[in-house]
């Protein structure tokens, strides 16, 4: 860095093949509706975390089936089980259940999670 | 009546008018330019949404026409077609010439040549195949990469030449979203460790029982459905595909490597249709698929009088609404006569 | 990877090059880098294949640069490249011959504005004559100097000494493609072979005895990105371009990159370097980094050439593998001689990377 | 306020780069920057074509803007004939003609980039001026530029150049008469007044900074824009 000025930039590029999708695994087998999330939205636009902070739970589903989890293993604490998003889900995921799975994931596998 | 309609294309429309007309009394001359009758059914295995065999809607489409007033010319392809005030003459390749009263165009639709997408190495890469190639293996009912090992990675590409400028086609093809599910499925049934991976901007699934096999498809067969329009493919040393798409959703480039990429090929203009469209004079809309009069309610009719519409050469449409629409090309040329004679 | 579907395409993809008579502009990075590049292509040219090529000595920049910068307004830049075509009108040429892509593909992108444009180009027209006093008739031909070696690769093939052929092996060499972003992604009908699979270099490589290497990473950008380079504070994604397709390459043992962009030659070299110095990676073969040349000079040396007449001694990456390989003879000592009698021969400091 | 969108389509760039977007991603794909740094192409074009005023502000005072390197290798793929490249280039030109550069980091450089290839244009002809490349500003060029520019002249000079001569040649002394040209073209078709942009908000920006901007390259102002990073750009 200090002899060029400049440190070589990371890609921000999903990699499918070197991500761990642990997480997404134990969350599809403890509560398999997870799976048919259609990514609407309609959970994030009534969220009343999402009211006050970034938190999507649109995007947690994407992420985690990515297996990009930091973002979501943050994310999850935001959540405050209201459940309103488990009401407007059209293809009725049981979303607090799979808030519930995730948070269980992220303490199952710590550091493994990654 | 006595009155003698060509039907040319021998395909699910064509059959279907052909069947229809005979019944209606017609005297039919059913032309299709390869050696057998069937069209692009003969090369599917098994059909959306209920997944019955192709065979199945082989079999009805050709008891339909073995009726003793249809004359089937296979291996047969018009050269020449002129008009008349009292109806049409239609010149074959051998120089038959075949009087009709009125003619049903029913060419169809060929495959989006998957090649003119370069970025995706169809015709290049090894194990880059088209969904009628994918096809072709399940009948065969073996799924297998060029060094004939089974894939354990499998991705679709949705709209390969449709909804696409620089393939020259505007137009969605609608069928192609839930024949990629269907498809996606069927890999997993035959390759139960193989990942799945759909890649589609939107999934058009406009038809009865379509949603409720993507909804299948997630639940039961674990198939991965990301938001994005793949941008390329190439392939790396050890003979894998590496793609690159926007997962839209998580707003990030992403990068995979697959054992197998299938393209979703779009429906085009038939050449067949594009021949007779020159010969004819038939109109061709800015889809470059046959004009019909009116979109809404002249759907069968032409801008030549007497010619009629059936089928995918209109627009691209799955096989219910291409026997719907061959039988009220029937029903068209029935109104035709009746307003003629009287 | 089937062969013949790259020749599908690449049978759809000729454009036409002219025969003779080029107006040849120069490269603002060529000269500053590689002039022996150009002056190898220019005696190519001259002596070689005994064309008539002109270069006006009141042409200047065509702002590319600059353009591509921001700071330089789209108006100003296509009066400039005006005013080079107004050169060239009174030079009495009609087929322009620009040695750099980035003015490549900015003439090409002028010519389609003022083409769907009209309006566009008579208010340039207007501005140059207010400016100059000068008119200018638009080129009848536009062709990138790579082109030109390309159109005439089969002539160099005849009079080759040397092919990109491995000696000791009799194998061809591994050889890298990287066509500059501005050759054809813009307008694939203006690239030899499009924009998916460029045929201008690999065209050259095989007639010259070599084999095309098609890596995944093969389309990147090599990360110029303009002011993506130009400040310091923006390198680090300039080398991560280069970075992620070195790693992409490396798998395939390339012997050697070949280049047309002015820029890239520079940048492959030199990230090299830098990565080797940062991170203590190399990704050529035998623990050596992977030579980078420009089509002149690989013309140059398939035709015999001093590889010191072409100026490879200002590459930071050794070149030497290459010349090994090819089984060209040169002379150690001469690299880095100044030519100047009486004057002690200086040597770089670390150059041997 | 101003209606951006409206400014926007005056750039002949932004009527050629921008037709109907349907979100597909196939730009950020294989963007260069989109790779590495918190760029998305696709989003700014669907926020462009959202035409809301605000947010295009905001945009227009953004470091996303000054992240794509203009490889245009979007242009290639779009299925609807969009260039997001050329719309970034819209979008920078008009940044500068209304000062929003400045609120930005990635912004701000544009005055490093008017100092020196800027300059050089209207000084020598050249976007690059071979002194002006030395390896205080460019490290990476390595001891192999150390010793070319040791040695300029003789280099150069077996190289075939004509440095600094007169008549054609490589890296020639450009005609007094050709570089009044040159001049008059940037002053007739709106350089000039784009470089005087440029100055005149990086002055003013710099006053509100507290630093110093003095002509040239040496001088706090320049040294900061040009180096400083703040590690927020990428992943």
């Amino acid at each position: 860095m200090d002899k060029f000025g400049f440190a070589i930039s990371k890609g921000r590029q999903i990699d499918w093949e070197a991500n761990n999708r642990k997480v997404a695994d134990f969350i599809r087998e403890n509560e398999p509706s997870f799976k048919l999330c259609i990514a609407c939205g309609g959970c994030t636009a009534t969220c009343t975390a999402g009211k006050f902070t970034e938190f999507s739970l649109r995007e947690l589903n994407i992420l985690i089936h990515r297996g990009e989890n930091t973002k979501p293993m943050n994310d999850l604490k935001k959540c405050m089980l209201c459940g309103k998003c488990t009401l407007v889900c059209p293809r009725g995921v049981n979303t607090r259940n799979v808030v519930f799975s995730a948070r269980k994931a992220f303490q199952i596998f710590g550091d493994d999670a990654f | 009546m006595g009155k003698h309609v060509v039907v040319i294309g021998g395909g699910t429309a064509g059959m279907e008018a052909a069947g229809q007309l005979a019944k209606e009394g017609f005297e039919v001359s059913l032309v299709e330019k390869e050696e057998e009758t069937g069209g692009h059914i003969k090369d599917w295995y098994k059909l959306f949404p209920d997944r019955r065999n192709s065979s199945e809607i082989r079999d009805y489409l050709e008891k339909k026409v073995t009726s003793k007033s249809i004359r089937i010319m296979t291996g047969t392809y018009i050269e020449k077609f002129h008009s008349y005030r009292d109806g049409f003459s239609l010149f074959t390749q051998d120089g038959t010439e075949l009087k009709a009263d009125a003619v049903v165009v029913a060419t169809g639709f060929d495959l989006f040549k998957s090649e003119k997408k370069e970025e995706y190495g169809y015709g290049i890469y090894d194990n880059v195949i088209t969904s009628a190639d994918l096809e072709a293996m399940f009948r065969k009912g073996k799924i297998s990469m060029s060094d004939g090992m089974t894939p354990k990675t499998v991705g679709f590409v949705h709209c390969v030449g449709s909804r696409d400028e620089k393939a020259g086609n505007f137009y969605c093809s609608k069928l192609c979203c839930v024949t990629a599910v269907k498809q996606a499925i069927e890999v997993r049934e035959h390759l139960p460790e193989s990942k799945v991976f759909s890649f589609y901007m939107d999934m058009r699934m406009g038809g009865a029982y379509y949603e409720e096999l993507y909804r299948e498809a997630q639940e039961v067969w674990g198939i991965n459905f990301i938001r994005g329009k793949v941008s390329e493919a190439s392939e790396s040393i050890n003979n894998k595909i590496v793609i690159k798409v926007e997962d839209t959703l998580a707003g990030r480039p992403l990068k995979m490597e697959l054992d197998m990429l299938v393209l979703m090929a779009g429906m085009e203009m038939s050449e067949g249709g594009n021949r007779i469209a020159a010969l004819s004079g038939l109109k061709k809309g800015e889809n470059r698929f046959f004009a019909p009069l009116d979109h809404h309610f002249a759907n069968n009719l032409s801008n030549v009088k007497g010619v009629f519409f059936a089928g995918t050469c209109t627009a691209p449409m799955n096989i219910t609404e291409t026997i719907s629409h061959a039988r009220s090309a029937v029903s068209e040329v029935i109104n035709y006569f009746n307003n003629t004679n009287s | 990877m089937k062969l013949e579907g790259k020749k599908a395409i690449w049978s759809e993809y000729q454009k036409e090059i002219a025969d003779d008579r080029f107006f040849y502009v120069r490269s603002c990075v060529r000269q500053n880098f590689f002039p022996g590049s150009e002056t190898t292509f220019l005696k190519i040219m001259r002596k070689e294949l005994m064309k008539d090529i002109y270069e006006h000595p009141c042409h200047t920049t065509c702002t590319g640069i600059g353009y591509h910068g921001d700071i330089v307004p789209v108006e100003t830049a296509m009066t400039v490249v005006a005013r080079q075509f107004s050169l060239m009108t009174e030079a009495g040429y009609e087929n322009l011959l620009p040695s750099c892509i980035t003015s490549f593909g900015l003439y090409t992108e002028i010519l389609d504005t003022w083409h769907h444009f009209p309006e566009v180009e008579e208010k340039i027209r207007k501005q140059l004559r207010k400016a100059t006093g000068r008119e200018f008739i638009k080129p009848k031909n536009l062709a990138h100097a790579s082109d030109v070696i390309y159109k005439f690769r089969k002539e160099i093939s005849a009079k080759a000494k040397f092919r990109l052929i491995n000696k000791n092996t009799g194998e061809p060499l591994k050889v890298v493609d990287h066509i500059g972003c501005h050759y054809a992604k813009m307008f694939p009908s203006k690239g030899i072979g499009g924009a998916e699979y460029p045929y201008v270099l690999a065209g050259m490589v095989e007639e010259w005895g070599g084999k095309v290497i098609d890596y995944p990473e093969r389309r990147h950008c090599c990360g110029f990105g303009f002011r993506q380079y130009l400040v310091q504070a923006n390198r680090g994604f300039s080398i991560a371009c280069s970075k992620e397709k070195f790693e992409s390459m490396k798998p395939f043992k390339p012997d050697m990159i070949i280049t047309n962009c002015p820029g890239c030659p520079m940048f492959l070299d030199r990230w090299q370097y830098v990565i080797n110095e940062m991170e203590g990676k190399r990704y050529g073969q035998n623990g050596e980094s992977i030579p980078v040349f420009t089509y002149e000079e690989v013309a140059g040396l398939v035709l015999g050439y001093n590889p010191w007449d072409l100026g490879l001694q200002m590459h930071q990456t050794d070149c030497e593998p290459v010349l090994d390989k090819m089984g060209i003879e040169y002379d150690p000592d001469e690299k880095y001689n100044t030519s100047i009698p009486d004057e002690k021969v200086k040597i770089p400091g670390l150059v041997n990377v | 306020m101003e209606n951006y969108l409206e400014l926007l389509k005056q750039d002949i760039r932004f009527e050629e780069g921008l037709n109907a977007c349907m979100n597909c991603g196939v730009c950020t794909a294989i963007c260069p920057a989109a790779e590495f740094y918190n760029y998305d192409p696709r989003k700014i074009i669907d926020l462009v074509q959202s035409g809301d005023n605000n947010e295009i502000e905001k945009l227009l005072k953004s470091e996303e803007i000054w992240y794509c390197g203009e490889c245009m290798s979007c242009k290639t793929r779009c299925p609807r004939g969009n260039a997001p490249g050329l719309v970034i280039m819209a979008l920078r030109g008009l940044s500068q003609e209304l000062g929003f550069f400045v609120e930005s980091e990635k912004g701000r450089q544009q005055l490093a980039v008017k100092r020196t290839v800027g300059q050089w244009i209207l000084d020598h002809g050249y976007c690059l001026y071979l002194e002006g490349v030395g390896t205080d500003l460019h490290p990476e060029q390595g001891p192999v530029w150390d010793w070319i520019q040791d040695n300029y002249r003789e280099v150069f000079h077996r190289l075939g150049a004509n440095y600094q001569g007169e008549g054609p040649g490589i890296l020639r002394k450009i005609p007094v008469e050709a570089m009044e040209e040159i001049r008059k073209i940037f002053e007739v078709t709106g350089g000039n007044r784009r470089y005087e942009k440029i100055e005149y908000y990086s002055k003013k920006k710099a006053e509100e900074m507290n630093m110093k901007l003095d002509e040239g390259i040496d001088n706090e102002y320049f040294r900061y824009i040009y180096k400083t990073n703040n590690g927020s750009h990428t992943k």
